[in-house]
């Protein structure tokens, strides 16, 4: 055999046969910004919500993650646990009618954009109080209203939709401007190419973000894609910035400056946010791709209980108060179990509703 | 009524659709500097400018799926695909988003988009370029396919789709592009979505075809009467919702069915219409339905075998006279 | 016989022809060193190396059309999609690539390539991740298309379709991956491609269902084997090229026909299979051939309708009354 | 209205409303080498051959034209005039058994890598006697015995197909590299992004190269694609390269010295060869899309009166043994003419042919 073991001959090799068992980090994390929430314009009151909004994602998917485990609800879940700075700051630096799209790992991005944890957790279960009436469970989150246009479960899919929505946009001079979420498995996407070209072409408002958290499944992101991935953008004359996903106020900061000059200019941008995912994939990946040094290293950087520490250490407030909204977001989230599992499942005339907006038609139908 | 070209009814369903709302946009490749690979949008972009008609790059996936952004944010976009056998590159964003997302967001966005161009063959263009994808489209749920025959059908069908709430497959065929018919000059003329048509009355035989295969049944038709066989043509306009009551109606009172597809048969329309048939109509039926399709075979260059390839009147003669025993 | 999961039966086929022959490889995302998103793959990149066994981005459309050049210059590519749902966007190099590029060369290249996944529904994963592509790749020419439902013929068949010449299309399910069932020990077992089975005899009627669908025939057989009704099941195995002729000999004997595909209706397995019978055993029907399939709506995740839109043995009983006139 | 007819919205206006009659270039050439053939390592003869293959590419195409015109023959016509010098230049510059795939503009292809003149002139006329039996006609040229792939219709479909035989040959280490070429229009697909991605990451040998002849049928390469093509390559950390495809003797330099590289290294490389295509699009393109001046600017650096001044110039052949060589192309072009008419069609039985390698399986044929 010409090829040994530990030899790739096409694709990288991983921590294939523990060859790799040293603590290689999968994503390189950029400094954060050292600048206050003052010096970034935001209130006290900003950061409180921000560190609730961003709590409640985490408890949210952990007590999922424990209804999942219960067997309370069944399909593929795949929890955002570990990224909660990358939509809480983009949230807080967008404008509340900027229209925001993402993949299948979209609970946090659903919560900060205003589903509640009963409408969130009701989802989850199937019934029809969810956000998305139980039709689309854990991967198609969405609040329309609220300008949160869903997650999507098709790698990349939903990267040219992001670029219609900014289409739409322009083309209604209304401006607003749209901001596009996919992880880094999805950079390898034709569609991304061919979104990405005609952005620059038409000049689309959009913001097209990667969120890398180093892995596509259990594909280091080294192993699935070449270069440094914000330098994609180069090749089209696009703007692009890469920064720190782990530290709220650095997302913050740089999503703010972004979304100013896609507003003003019209222009795509393209973003790398480095990021990185606690959890498995989804709830049954054995994670054999990673160490647990590697875990614990980005464990470290954790988006919340640095926050937590920034507003303890300001004195934004006391420890008692952080309890206090800490006890409120468990509350709440208890709530949300307890009205997901009280509320009713769609009724079997509903599996024909919502297909058709106009004349529903179904061909035969008996 | 006036005499129009097939691409000039379309054009018109175009123009008024897009003078009436300006939500209305058409993209596609050579649409606008060029007025169409084939035509349809000449003019278009004298009337409505460049930020209504719009070149795009050979983008299929990519531009169908801005095409769903768009119609889920407010507009009505007529996405044009210079063949449906490039469209395969955009399936992904037509059966996986257009039909879907509606239905996975629990009601809370809507796709109101047209996807439409040439489809099935259009002479010796070859294997790559010659396939007809209504029954593909048609298999899907969420999506209305529509396939006109003549340009009048066309006018009214292509006003309606795009004015449907929802995302419609629109087919018309390069070699009919030119085709003239009378069009209705009714201001505003829609056909609704899923309604056939009787086109032709006949005891003897229900013929059922659509598009370019229309125009082989009543070739057939034509020949069958000389030979004292009334055939009754059924051109059903929409492949879904197929309007099977109109047929099985029809066939209950010739009890026998021809059905001509410009596909091949695993599947095809045909296949779907005859099974129907029998279901709907099984005591009525003095012959088994008989199809005239396509081979299993791709489309040959070579222009005695593209001819043999082609459903044609003998073929359609011929299972015209097995469902009568006139053979 | 050994008794072995349906993975274990898919793993030793790949195991057993990539011993025999250097040139078969495998190639899909999470293939290799996460021994596949199913298992399927299990132990075969610590055997073979990662020359063989290659993990990929997710690139669908590259990654096809790698394989299918790579099968043109003299290899046996097995490409594997997480499922099929995904290949959609590798459309493009299925339908107008591997399909097609022998018959427009004029027979100087071929594509020895097997592109095999999970394909429908598994459960609760919504609108996107479960639909059939069986019926949709039946529908072009130059393909053959595998939907195996037990163990044993799993192994015979990839077997054969890794050794065919020609693009095979092979379909499994997630969630048959570990229903187990014996498998025959037989040194090099291979099963021709386009023969049926019949998995069950019976002269009442007979219900013609294959992949996740055969056991949901099989319960509903067991139950009316309660009413005295006895169903001959057959099991087609390869959707195409389909083995009518074993259909229509059951169907010649038992005057009534089910099927049972867990596809939309239109122009699917089941409206093939019917149109078929219709016409090649009209004689012999006592009653039209029914079909048991989805709806035409996409997958809703909540359980209860998850649970109303597939196909179950309740529906084909109620199928089977039909044709049967027990109702 | 918002929008002025002269003012671009989405994409960048062309000639529209002769708003850009002056002559705007739609590729800027770069200038040719200055080595001579000696030089580069071209003996006397390879000149000869060199020159006596792209006048027969260019009389082929010339004469299919008349044929095509009066009605020999259907289907597109998609002629490669004007750009004979990147097919002669790069099968000059590449070994015999490397594997080169292109477009439907593949007729210059099939003649420099062995189709005969009558061959390919059936193929036009649909005859059995055809390169592909008369099965695939203008588009789908086919030399496969001499490692020429084909000609494809699907824009970018065989960008993947190309990196599939370099990835075969790598896998069965027989020194052979693939060249796969594609047209300006080709670089928007998301397929050569994938393909990109994947060459780079597994390191597959092949030369990737876009013609870049100005224009995507109607569409100059401006308006549908953006920055530096050859740029593209930056973002992969691909290897890369841009030159003059006007002149025979820069593109065999380049693609040597690159094909040399790919070899070597086992690495894949992307080049934007500039040319222009003297015709249409197709037979039935107005060309309203490019000034007649634009066309004479590039008409000024034709190939082969390049070719052929230097011949004369330094001495290589008489002018008198030159029109030899075109009598005798213009000969075999005639006889191919004569060949093609007088070959008979396939026979009907052969519909059902070439579909096949193994047992033929037909649905439901009667
Ligand atoms: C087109 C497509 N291919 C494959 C899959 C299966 N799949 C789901 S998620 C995933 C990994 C994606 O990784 P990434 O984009 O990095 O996002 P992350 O999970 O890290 O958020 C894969 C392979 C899919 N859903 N869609
Ligand atoms: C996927 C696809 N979309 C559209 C077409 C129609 N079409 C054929 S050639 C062409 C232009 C391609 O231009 P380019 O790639 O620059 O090649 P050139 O014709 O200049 O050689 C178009 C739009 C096609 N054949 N395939
Ligand atoms: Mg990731
Ligand atoms: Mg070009």
């Amino acid at each position: 055999m010409a090829n040994k073991k530990t030899e790739p001959v096409f694709t990288p090799i991983g921590s294939y046969n523990g060859e790799n068992k040293k603590v290689e980090k999968s994503v390189n994390l950029p400094d954060p910004t050292d600048k206050t929430h003052k010096e970034l314009g935001l209130s006290d009151d900003d950061l409180v919500k921000m560190y609730d909004q961003m709590y409640l994602q985490r408890r949210f998917e952990e007590r999922a993650m424990q209804m999942y485990q219960k067997g309370k609800f069944g399909g593929f879940l795949h929890l955002y646990i570990g990224q909660e700075a990358v939509s809480t700051g983009t949230v807080f630096a967008l404008n509340d009618d900027d229209d925001i799209i993402t993949a299948y790992r979209d609970h946090g991005w659903g919560l900060v954009r205003g589903i509640s944890a009963k409408e969130g957790m009701a989802e989850l279960f199937g019934k029809a109080t969810g956000c998305s009436k139980g039709k689309g469970g854990s991967m198609h989150f969405a609040n329309v209203k609220e300008h949160f246009w869903g997650g999507y479960g098709i790698v990349g899919g939903h990267i040219p939709i992001g670029g219609g929505l900014a289409f739409a946009n322009k083309y209604q001079e209304n401006g607003r401007i749209s901001a596009c979420f996919f992880g880094d498995g999805a950079v390898d996407q034709g569609a991304l190419h061919e979104t990405l070209n005609m952005s620059q072409l038409w000049k689309l408002p959009c913001i097209y973000v990667v969120e890398n958290n180093g892995y596509s499944m259990g594909t280091a992101a080294t192993r699935h894609t070449v270069g440094e991935i914000y330098e994609r953008a180069n090749g089209y004359g696009m703007k692009s910035a890469m920064f720190n996903g782990m530290d709220v106020f650095t997302v913050y900061e740089n999503m703010k400056r972004i979304a100013d000059e896609v507003r003003e200019e019209s222009i795509p941008y393209f973003v790398e946010i480095r990021t990185y995912r606690y959890r498995g994939h989804s709830m049954s990946d054995p994670q054999k791709y990673r160490t647990k040094e590697e875990l614990k290293e980005y464990q470290k950087t954790d988006p919340i209980e640095r926050m937590k520490k920034y507003i303890l250490d300001e004195k934004v407030l006391k420890k008692k108060e952080v309890e206090e909204i800490e006890q409120k977001v468990e509350d709440e989230v208890l709530e949300a179990i307890e009205f997901a599992e009280e509320s009713p499942f769609p009724e079997p005339e509903e599996l024909y509703e919502d297909m058709f907006t106009g004349t529903p038609h179904f061909h035969d139908k008996k | 009524m006036a005499e129009l070209q097939f691409r000039e009814a379309l054009n018109q369903a175009i123009d008024e659709e897009m003078g009436r709302d300006e939500r209305v946009f058409i993209m596609g490749e050579e649409v606008a500097e060029y007025d169409g690979a084939y035509k349809v949008t000449e003019g278009l972009l004298d009337k409505y400018g460049f930020k209504r008609v719009i070149d795009t790059p050979i983008s299929e996936l990519g531009f169908a799926g801005i095409g769903v952004g768009a119609a889920m944010n407010g507009l009505r976009p007529i996405v044009e695909f210079m063949t449906f056998n490039f469209a395969v590159l955009a399936a992904d964003q037509i059966i996986n988003h257009a039909s879907k997302v509606r239905y996975m967001l629990g009601g809370q966005a809507s796709v109101p988009i047209v996807f439409r161009g040439p489809n099935a063959s259009a002479g010796q263009l070859g294997a790559t370029h010659s396939v007809a994808y209504d029954s593909m489209y048609a298999h899907f749920p969420g999506m209305a396919v529509i396939y006109p025959s003549e340009p009048d059908d066309a006018k009214g069908l292509l006003k309606s789709a795009i004015r449907s709430d929802d995302t419609v497959i629109f087919m018309e065929s390069e070699q009919m592009y030119g085709m003239r018919g009378e069009v209705s000059e009714e201001e505003d003329y829609i056909i609704p979505i899923g309604k056939a048509k009787v086109k032709r009355e006949g005891d003897d035989v229900t013929i059922v075809a659509t598009g370019k295969m229309y125009h082989i049944a009543k070739q057939a038709a034509a020949q069958l009467e000389k030979d004292g066989v009334e055939a009754e043509i059924i051109d059903p306009r929409t492949i879904k919702p197929l309007d099977i009551e109109a047929i099985v109606k029809s066939v209950k009172k010739t009890n026998r069915c021809v059905v001509v597809d410009e596909a091949h048969p695993f599947g095809g329309v045909a296949a779907e219409t005859g099974f129907l048939i029998q279901r709907e109509a099984f005591d009525y039926l003095d012959a088994p339905v008989q199809r005239v399709t396509l081979p299993d075979v791709s489309a040959p260059f070579s222009k005695p075998l593209f001819d043999l390839w082609l459903p044609d009147a003998k073929q359609v003669i011929e299972a015209v006279n097995a469902v009568t025993y006139r053979n």
